[in-house]
């Protein structure tokens, strides 16, 4: 079995290179921003997102921290505090490539890499203009049935999954719970590098209730324990979000200084006060 | 009691769409939605399923994101809800943005599920608080999805009806138009249509929407309140009149 | 919520009618036995089998009792007693109609259903003859790769999804634990019918350990409690397979005759003698 | 120590065909490959991953029975075994039956995964102890899996040894046809050529099986032992030496 414990959150995101295909899950499944904060304390760039389905706080200080080159996402959503504002001021300026996509796109085609498909059919779409600026999304007669159209999606198959979760084991199991689209992500993505609140000794293949929610090691490359990983994004089971923060970040984005100004302080302080151990 | 105020009267209204509905699902953020899909799980003593996405207590999903788009393929879904940057008389939404594409000048966050669940889900229920000729416009900039499509095109979803805070207008699929069907209490005809940016069929005397009996008040104000504080508590401390 | 618990095994499968397309699990996913012997009892008739992936005792000894029509299968197999008697006998007589498979095309065309997709597609098979005796199953040029043939498999939606399972709650949710196969029967069929060993007060979404193994009641239309119910197959995290029983019934089942007595004493005695309370 | 008995040169025999793999997988009712790769794995201490299906102890597999074949299209699984009712000169293997289709004269339980893990997995090891014209033949009577495909399909997998309890054979996919590598001690060439219904190639010499050394059986009849007992304890208990 080899080392899947990394020393820290830094050590975590060092296989994460510039012009990396990276699958983000949506805020409510696990986060990682604790290591999205080391990512941009290191200056990475280029990077080409994959939300699944659709990204937050995540994706937007990633694009205003200058680090992505394209962004594949259904939305870019900071919930109840409004569209993200750097993606906004990004697409005004034409400063990254946009894929809009449509949520379950994203899983089936994530679903495509994960069963080594070079495509999956959908439902709908037909009719969207969404179909009119993907280029790499195909429509065809469906075989089965004369003059009824379907739309092809290619897979997508990212270089690197990172999320956050409550929970590994020393062997590098992952509870992953009803968060099934981590699973999803992990097994199309060529590797999955995860920060969890707690690691714990007994193996989580041991208990039958734990195994069903369980990511096996398998499909892990490695692992960090950061307190609060997901903070201020909240984490299922765990936390909420902290909607202090997120509103500071909603209003001070909305500019280039104050932007910069909110991620100053975040990258310092890095973790909450209450995780401070 | 207290008389009905406006998000009463709305979730009253959208509660009244739901009708005859096996499973009602509700999407991020969308309080009155939600409470609107308790009070009609409230009237059918439990028998009306409702799944509530983030909520824990009232969302029975254990198969990850891709659920909700797989149970309304499967046809397990009867009603679910859209709302949209723009609304055009054609049924068309635009979640993405107005000014161009993709270098928009306005940009929204984007089309979530909509170009899936608008053709799957039979009653999709459009609301959108803001009654302007900003938002229901005449064509949208851009089609996140479809209010209708060609016959070939496999599809048992589609808008149903719009709830504004004026208004409630039903959608006709084989006219591929709006029908204004009521005006709320304390807003008119010219009003309206001041304020609607595309065509629409009407009655030639437009009933007012109809208030929310004592006895829904009283399930609105009571256990409604309640149940949808579990995921908005803030919504619930002050959307009910007292 | 609607009345899901039924009085006893034959208020369970009353709902299976002569002609159903039935979804049934392999060996070591949980089957229905109890359920199976209630519909041998009943005279069950035309069942059309999906076995997903595979069968065992419980397709060959619907066959032995003249219920099945067609058998959608990729074995049927006793694993160490040897390949069902009754099956081979049916083979030979052409008595059943068969669609022989391979497993992960029971599984993907079953996720078709269970996504609402006309197909889907799969890797492999080409050159297997098994392509030449399925008329349903297409080969297409992959539309992303031009010359490249891919197969595509249309969805199966069975009528009626039947398994075995530890727990379920009063509320109708299943335990399936890591046998997410489960989870695609019940999404890809209209109708879910499940018998447990135990069903709890609790609610199995109350905690996040079961509720990550947890088929929703919202995909289950009725569940009766059965000790022993999938006898003498086994259940996994439960009870392992009765062998004694298993190589009586592949020595008997070889001839009509000793299929006969020994269904006469299955369906009599109807469940192990340690089960009795 | 007891000399090495048939089963455990089988073992050893195939643990050598498992050098430089990271993850084998081992399919239902197969002892002596599971056996063969928990050897593997003592060798290299561990860092060889085993999947045995069915075992508790040795499953990673959370995702029920689709994470086998999914974990194989994501190039996952190095190696993985199968058999036949027959299996022919060209790599092809049969595990429907004989005597026409569908309806068979001699009807075997059916093709399992072999049509799909047989185009996936690197290394797919061909193990059938019995070793005559009935099970090795010309040409099998139905095809349930290939033994190689035209240029124009996608195919990364396929045969790479052939075990039986006469000899190793090695699967050349550019010439399509396998070709012996070593007989095992006790037999001889007559007999291989005796008993194998499809022509194959051969060194002018070909060496014999080389036997596992006193550190292999000690392993075998120890810790392997104990761990195959798991799955198969009535296999565990008669098929090591003393």
């Amino acid at each position: 079995m080899q080392q899947m414990i990394r020393a820290d959150i830094d050590a975590l995101v060092a296989g994460i290179a510039d012009g990396t295909r990276l699958a983000i899950p949506a805020n409510y499944a696990g986060v990682a921003m604790a290591a999205t904060a080391a990512l941009i304390r290191r200056g990475v760039r280029d990077l080409h997102l994959v939300c699944v389905p659709t990204s937050g706080l995540q994706a937007d200080m990633l694009i205003g921290a200058g680090a992505v080159a394209s962004v594949e996402s259904s939305a870019v959503t900071l919930d109840e505090f409004g569209t993200g504002p750097r993606f906004v001021e990004a697409v005004r300026r034409g400063s990254i490539r946009l894929m809009d996509a449509t949520c379950p796109a994203i899983h089936a085609a994530l679903q495509a890499a994960q069963k080594g498909l070079p495509f999956m059919p959908l439902r709908g779409i037909i009719g969207s203009d969404l179909l009119n600026h993907r280029s790499d999304w195909k429509v065809i007669d469906n075989p089965f049935a004369e003059g009824e159209p379907i739309v092809l999606l290619p897979a997508i198959a990212p270089d690197v999954a990172l999320f956050h979760a409550p929970l590994a084991d020393r062997e590098g199991n992952v509870w992953i719970g009803r968060r099934r689209e981590l699973l999803t992500m992990a097994q199309a993505s060529a590797r999955t590098l995860v920060s969890v609140e707690r690691i714990q000794e007994e193996s989580l293949l041991d208990d039958e209730r734990w195994a069903a929610g369980t990511l096996p090691a398998l499909y892990v490359e490695g692992i960090a324990e950061v307190r609060k990983g997901a903070w201020p994004v909240g984490l299922w089971d765990s936390y909420g979000a902290d909607g202090r923060v997120l509103a500071a970040y909603a209003r001070a984005a909305r500019s280039d200084e104050g932007f910069a100004a909110f991620m100053t302080d975040f990258l310092e302080s890095g973790a909450p006060a209450e995780a401070a151990e | 009691m207290t008389p009905c105020n406006e998000r009463e009267l709305l979730i009253s209204v959208i509660a009244g769409l739901l009708d005859g509905c096996r499973h009602v699902a509700v999407g991020a953020s969308s309080p009155v939605p939600g409470s609107a899909a308790l009070l009609a799980r409230h009237r059918t003593h439990g028998r009306l399923r409702v799944s509530i996405l983030r909520s824990l207590r009232n969302n029975f999903f254990t198969n990850g994101g891709v659920e909700l788009f797989d149970c309304a393929a499967q046809g397990r879904i009867d009603a679910f809800f859209l709302s949209g940057g723009q609304i055009d008389g054609a049924g068309n939404i635009n979640l993405v943005g107005t000014g161009g594409y993709p270098q928009s000048e306005v940009r929204w966050s984007g089309s979530f599920g909509s170009a899936y669940l608008y053709f799957l889900v039979p009653r999709v229920i459009l609301f959108r608080e803001e009654h302007t000729r900003r938002v229901l416009v005449d064509k949208v900039d851009f089609i996140s999805a479809p209010g209708t499509s060609p016959p070939n095109v496999p599809r048992r979803g589609g808008p149903y009806a719009l709830v504004t805070n004026l208004a409630l207008f039903e959608f006709d699929r084989a006219r591929g138009r709006f029908a204004l069907r009521s005006i709320h209490p304390g807003h008119g005809l010219e009003e309206v249509l001041d304020n609607t940016g595309f065509a629409f069929d009407r009655p030639e005397q437009v009933p007012p929407t109809p208030v929310p009996d004592e006895a829904t008040l009283a399930l609105l104000r009571g256990p409604i309140r309640e149940e949808i504080a579990e995921t908005y508590p803030e919504f619930a401390a002050r959307a009910f009149a007292a």
